[in-house]
């Protein structure tokens, strides 16, 4: 009868997580985060030991931007960008259009970017629409008249009497 | 059994303090190398030691606006790649600490350091600091799947995802070079490359605006926070060729079940290997051109595919592993 | 002995045929009819099972089957109709030609089941759990394919009336009137439902009004 | 010397004749809780006791975990309810002697369950479940609302056709033992006839067992049968729901489950396993599906309950030491934590005013505490770790992968789906502009964090003492 998983404690420490074998591989979250935390305390104490500890608050290095206004922060489309420029063609389909007025022309130039995201389409929302149109077709069951249900329950009856009356 | 696992401790504790002692004294090669071949004299070779020492030595100064993840971030990512580093065999492979994760759980802590560095280089705000965090994370979105697919290569050929396993495998075959492996190799120099933020992939050595990736999150550190971040991308170095050490290069190795003589057979043969990929890394340095930002994903791909290519092949001739 | 279990099997034949009839009837008056002369059957069937294999108890059982089944609900629902202004025809989902030959193929059903059955039951005994289970299959028939609450009342009793058969055929079962008991109360509390809710038409719907207010979840 | 065993049955019978004469609803609820609380410690009792084996009663390995689970439902159940029925009589749904009269039947109705679960005697088995049944048909139509008697109507003829054909098939179950054990009682006692198993003849067996599924699958809310579930859930008392997912779902299933135990003792048989595998998969699926369109937070999770009924007894049908350990386990975390949601249910539907997910908007922000325990409970039915309802269905869905692969994925699937439907109509509930009415809540928040917290504790760690328990019980259903 189906493989039992490892007991706890097999693996070299009593926290070990085995998917299969200990030689095969371990995972050991409790061990690691000792050892995080010893490290950063001995960076920690030793650093403050060893260095000047004197911090000083000064301005940012503004290169460019002297003023720190809410208009130059980063925000989560720019900080997607490099992403996007990066796979938009591939999976993104993403289609830039660009409305570069004539010269003279006081109107400003546009740009604009379609995105589609195909991973999203065929993932996502494609089983999403499948799985609630399934259960809208199926949510017929759910108003029936108590003389179906009835029904229900005889082709059941009769269905599984008649395996039994077909199988020896 | 007590005695045993004091030795293991100690054993554990020298690699950890070994691997932070020398890693600055690859980059110093590199650097030297690097310099020698443009013909100049370049620094002393324990530039990097003195730089270090003497960013702990100035003052910090930080950035008004700047929250408590921004302090506290380097220490916590100095000892999660410190700790990450730890975790690859170095001179023997039967040490402790390379039981308790297998390389998996190392692409994971590698993983929060960076993740850590890309919220530090947010925190304050200027556009420098996001532009190298997002790009950083453009960067990782390809070099994390390719080196999940050597570790499956890996795991397919040595039949564990256990880097001390995969060494002894490989101590154990020392001429089975095969193409799947060959191809995760390429994969694996690129992933280094990529990670490390060296030529083509980032230029440690600059600080253009339009270019930089690393430094640009780094840029609003300084003293004692700033050494701190230098001395883990040192550590991430040596670890990375460690790494390559480990899985292409293990011989000499320990073997777990070495004895002290052993281990110092492998110390001066990993600390040599250590410093010829040095210098292999400072001739591929100079003989290359930074690439711009957005021609990254091509090199980097490079990786992905090749590692695809290494697991389909290591699937067909897994009759060969098995 | 071999004289007893004809008269029995004769009796359970009986049943069966007046399950047919259930089926076959037009109005609902005549399903009252058929299904009185079907519980009349059933007391004379678990009353001759009581004289013959010694079981005075079991005379309760027929007592109950004859008062309750045979007489008084039967005239109950004949007043409930005239009452509530039911339809004296029986609706039908299926028509009475369909409704035979399924319940013919049902009946066949039944046969085949219990021929798998072991030799080491006695023959009649087989028989009897064939009649029975056809009475029951036709019973849950007649609730299906009848629209009208007073069939589908019926229908449910001929199924009782089947299960109370199969039950006195098992020779020296217990608590066989405890729930014959058990299942006219039950019963009782049908016909009562279907009286104080005024079920006029279907078992589906209490109220007219309250089926187009509400259907499950529809609100 | 009265025993444990008849304790359990006798102190709830006793209790109800009790309540039936307590004027005054605040005495009726306290007599309730102590009646309860009473009959919750003669079931430890049972639990650290010997078992027995005699004419009329059983008490092995297997119903100790049911009848344990039984009386803590039932006494947390009874807490709820006391501090719940008197909103009740203040909102004018209910009257006091409606109350009294509700009291009465509780304990009338755990009698029942328990006089089901103890019976060695197939026939008061069928007698105490049928009784339960019945007695909770009159408590779902207790408001007397049109919708409620609707409810209680459909249940009571689904319910009274399933009686009729789990009758049958205990007829006949008894006319297959007769040969092996002769006539009367003998042939009719659950002990007796699973030692004859084997001398029993297959093909009534066969024909038992079908009437048998279909009776009590009728009760256990396998899909297609399951048609009075959601609506006698919805329409009935909260905690009523609250017993009726937890309880009485279980005590249909211990049924089907003895006789599967009869059934699989004679090797010539069909086997149950494969049908009890369609049917569960069937009813998991189809639930999941359902959810999507529930517009009524009772309802939704009766139909959870039908999905999660449907994957306890794939885990049975696929039998074998472990997916029975499984299906045990399951059982109990999904009575635990289901019963803990209804709790929390029918504190919102009286924070809110209403059953309808539409108009439960914004519980985050309305009722926070409320709405963190609701959330966490959600989440353990979800199957999310670390509660305990997360160890069952990984069990299940490991052991069914290790033997059938590719049967391992449609339960999955089914979670899958159910997953996303909850977890949708959770947010719905949760986030968004609070709308309505926000009242004061006056039922207790114990029951609902204790049954959370067992079911966390259970994720946690289970302690050897009761795996070993279920071990055994999983080891008797072969």
């Amino acid at each position: 009868m189906g493989g039992a998983l490892p007991g706890p404690g097999s693996g070299p420490t009593p926290f070990s997580l085995i998917a299969f074998d200990a030689a095969r591989s371990v995972y050991d979250a409790p061990v690691i985060a000792f050892f995080v935390a010893i490290a950063s305390l001995t960076t920690l104490i030793v650093v403050h030991r060893l260095s000047e500890r004197r911090t000083r608050r000064g301005p940012a290095w503004d290169c460019g931007f002297p003023d720190p206004s809410p208009a130059t922060q980063y925000t989560a489309s720019s900080f997607a960008q490099p992403l996007r420029r990066v796979y938009g063609a591939a999976a993104f389909a993403a289609q830039e259009t660009v409305v570069m007025p004539p010269p003279g022309d006081m109107r400003p130039a546009r740009f604009s970017v379609v995105v589609v995201d195909h991973l999203w389409r065929v993932f996502y929302a494609a089983p999403g629409r499948a799985v609630i149109g399934l259960s809208e077709r199926l949510n017929v069951l759910q108003f029936l008249t108590i003389r179906r249900y009835l029904v229900l329950m005889f082709v059941t009856l009769v269905i599984l009497l008649s395996i039994a009356a077909v199988t020896t | 059994m007590t005695r045993d696992l004091v030795v293991q401790f100690l054993a554990q504790g020298a690699q950890m303090t070994l691997v932070l002692l020398i890693a600055p004294l690859a980059v110093g090669v590199v650097r030297r190398v690097k310099a020698r071949l443009m013909r100049r004299q370049g620094p002393p070779l324990l530039q990097a030691y003195l730089d270090l020492a003497k960013l702990l030595r100035k003052e910090s100064v930080i950035a008004e606006g700047a929250s408590w993840l921004f302090r506290s971030a380097p220490y916590l990512i100095f000892a999660l790649t410190w700790v990450a580093a730890a975790l690859v065999p170095s001179f023997a492979s039967g040490l402790m600490f390379n039981w308790a994760a297998d390389v998996v759980a190392l692409v994971a802590v590698l993983g929060a350091a960076r993740a850590l560095l890309a919220l530090a280089g947010m925190d304050v705000g200027t556009s420098f600091g996001g532009i190298g965090s997002s790009r950083e994370m453009m960067i990782a979105t390809l070099a994390e799947p390719a080196m999940m697919l050597i570790v499956v290569t890996l795991a397919i050929a040595a039949g564990t995802t256990r880097l001390a396993g995969v060494a002894d495998f490989f101590i154990a075959e020392p001429f089975a070079v095969r193409v799947s492996l060959a191809l995760s190799l390429i994969s694996l120099v690129i992933v280094a490359l990529a990670e490390n933020a060296r030529i083509p992939v980032d230029n440690p050595a600059t600080h253009l605006e339009l270019t930089m990736v690393h430094e640009a999150m780094v840029l609003e550190y300084s003293g004692r926070h700033l050494a701190l971040i230098e001395a883990a991308s040192h550590l991430k170095l040596a670890l990375y060729l460690s790494l390559l050490i480990c899985l292409f290069a293990p011989f000499g190795m320990a073997p777990a079940t070495a004895g002290l003589s052993g281990w110092a057979i492998g110390l001066a043969a990993w600390i040599a290997k250590l410093l010829a990929g040095a210098v292999l890394l400072g001739v591929w340095e100079v003989s290359i051109a930074k690439m711009r930002v957005f021609r990254l994903p091509d090199f980097v791909g490079i990786a992905f595919v090749f590692g695809f290519i290494a697991i389909l092949l290591a699937f067909l001739t897994r009759g060969v592993f098995a | 002995m071999n004289q007893a279990y004809e008269i029995a099997h004769l009796l359970a034949g009986v049943m069966l045929v007046t399950s047919f009839a259930l089926l076959y009837q037009e109005r609902v008056a005549a399903v009252l009819n058929a299904f009185a002369a079907q519980s009349i059957t059933l007391a004379l069937a678990v009353a001759w099972a009581a004289w013959s294999d010694d079981r005075p108890d079991l005379f309760i059982t027929a007592l109950i089957a004859l008062t309750l089944k045979g007489i008084v609900i039967p005239v109950a629902l004949h007043r409930t109709v005239a009452r509530l202004g039911i339809h004296r025809e029986v609706e039908k989902v299926v028509g009475v030609g369909a409704a035979l030959m399924v319940g013919l193929a049902l009946t066949g059903l039944a046969q085949a089941l219990v021929l798998k059955v072991a030799t080491g039951m006695a023959s009649h005994a087989r028989e009897d759990l064939a009649l029975a289970l056809a009475i029951i299959l036709l019973g849950f028939l007649m609730m299906i394919v009848r629209r009208n609450a007073v069939t589908q009342v019926v229908g449910f009793m001929s199924m009782e009336n089947g299960l109370i058969l199969a039950a006195t055929g098992a020779r020296g079962m217990p608590l066989v009137v405890e729930v014959s008991v058990a299942f006219s109360v039950l019963i009782s509390l049908f016909v009562f439902a279907v009286f104080v809710f005024r079920i006029r038409e279907r078992f589906d719907t209490v109220d007219l009004e309250a089926l187009d207010r509400m259907r499950g979840d529809r609100r | 010397m009265i025993h444990a065993y008849q304790l359990v049955v006798l102190i709830p019978y006793a209790a109800a004749l009790i309540l039936v004469a307590v004027p005054g609803y605040r005495v009726g609820a306290a007599a309730n809780v102590a009646a309860s609380a009473a009959t919750f410690a003669a079931g430890l009792w049972l639990v650290v006791g010997e078992g027995i084996v005699s004419d009329y009663a059983i008490v092995d390995e297997f119903n100790i975990v049911f009848i344990a689970i039984n009386t803590l439902v039932g006494f947390t159940t009874a807490l709820f309810s006391a501090s719940y029925i008197g909103h009740e009589i203040e909102t004018g749904r209910l009257s006091p002697s409606f109350v009294r009269f509700y009291h009465a039947m509780f304990q009338a109705m755990m009698g029942s369950m328990n006089l089901s679960l103890i019976a060695n005697n197939i026939g008061v088995m069928w007698v105490g479940l049928e009784l339960a049944t019945l007695i909770t048909v009159v408590m779902v139509g207790l408001y007397r609302t049109p919708q409620a008697i609707e409810a209680a109507w459909k249940y009571f003829i689904l319910a009274s056709v399933g009686i009729s054909l789990a009758f049958f098939g205990t007829i006949l179950i008894y006319l297959a033992g007769q040969p092996a054990l002769g006539e009367g009682v003998p042939a009719m006692t659950w002990s007796l006839l699973q030692a004859a198993s084997a001398r029993m003849d297959p093909a009534i067996l066969d024909l038992a067992f079908i009437f048998l599924l279909i009776g009590y699958g009728t009760k256990v809310g396998l899909a297609p049968l399951h048609a009075w579930l959601p609506d006698a859930h919805a329409e009935g008392p909260t905690p009523i729901s609250a017993v009726l997912s937890g309880l009485l779902l279980n005590v249909a299933l211990y049924a089907l489950l003895r006789f599967k135990m009869l059934v699989a003792g004679q090797p010539a048989a069909l086997d149950p396993g494969p049908v009890m595998v369609v049917m569960g998969l069937v009813s998991l699926i189809f639930a999941a599906f359902m959810l999507y369109q529930r517009r009524d937070i009772k309802r939704l999770f009766a139909y959870s309950s039908i999905e999660h009924m449907g994957l306890i007894v794939f885990a049975f049908g696929m039998g074998g030491p472990l997916a029975n350990f499984a299906g045990l386990l399951h059982m109990a975390m999904h009575s635990l934590t289901k019963s803990g949601i209804f709790f929390a249910v029918g504190h919102i539907a009286q924070a809110k005013g209403t059953q309808r997910i539409a108009e439960i908007r914004g519980l985050s922000v309305t009722h926070p505490r409320l709405a963190v325990v609701f959330a966490l409970a959600v989440l353990a039915i979800c199957g999310m770790p670390p509660f305990g309802v997360f160890t069952s269905e990984f069990l299940i869905l490991t052991t069914t992968f290790a033997r059938e692969p590719w049967l391992a994925l449609l339960p999955a699937f089914g979670l899958l789906i159910g997953f996303g439907a909850l977890l949708m109509r959770l947010q719905d509930t949760m986030f968004g502009e609070p709308v309505g009415p926000a009242h004061h809540v006056s039922a207790s928040s114990v029951p609902m964090v204790l049954h959370l917290l067992l079911v966390l504790a259970a994720g946690i760690f289970l302690p050897p003492v009761l795996v070993a328990w279920f071990q055994r019980a999983a080891e008797l259903l072969g």
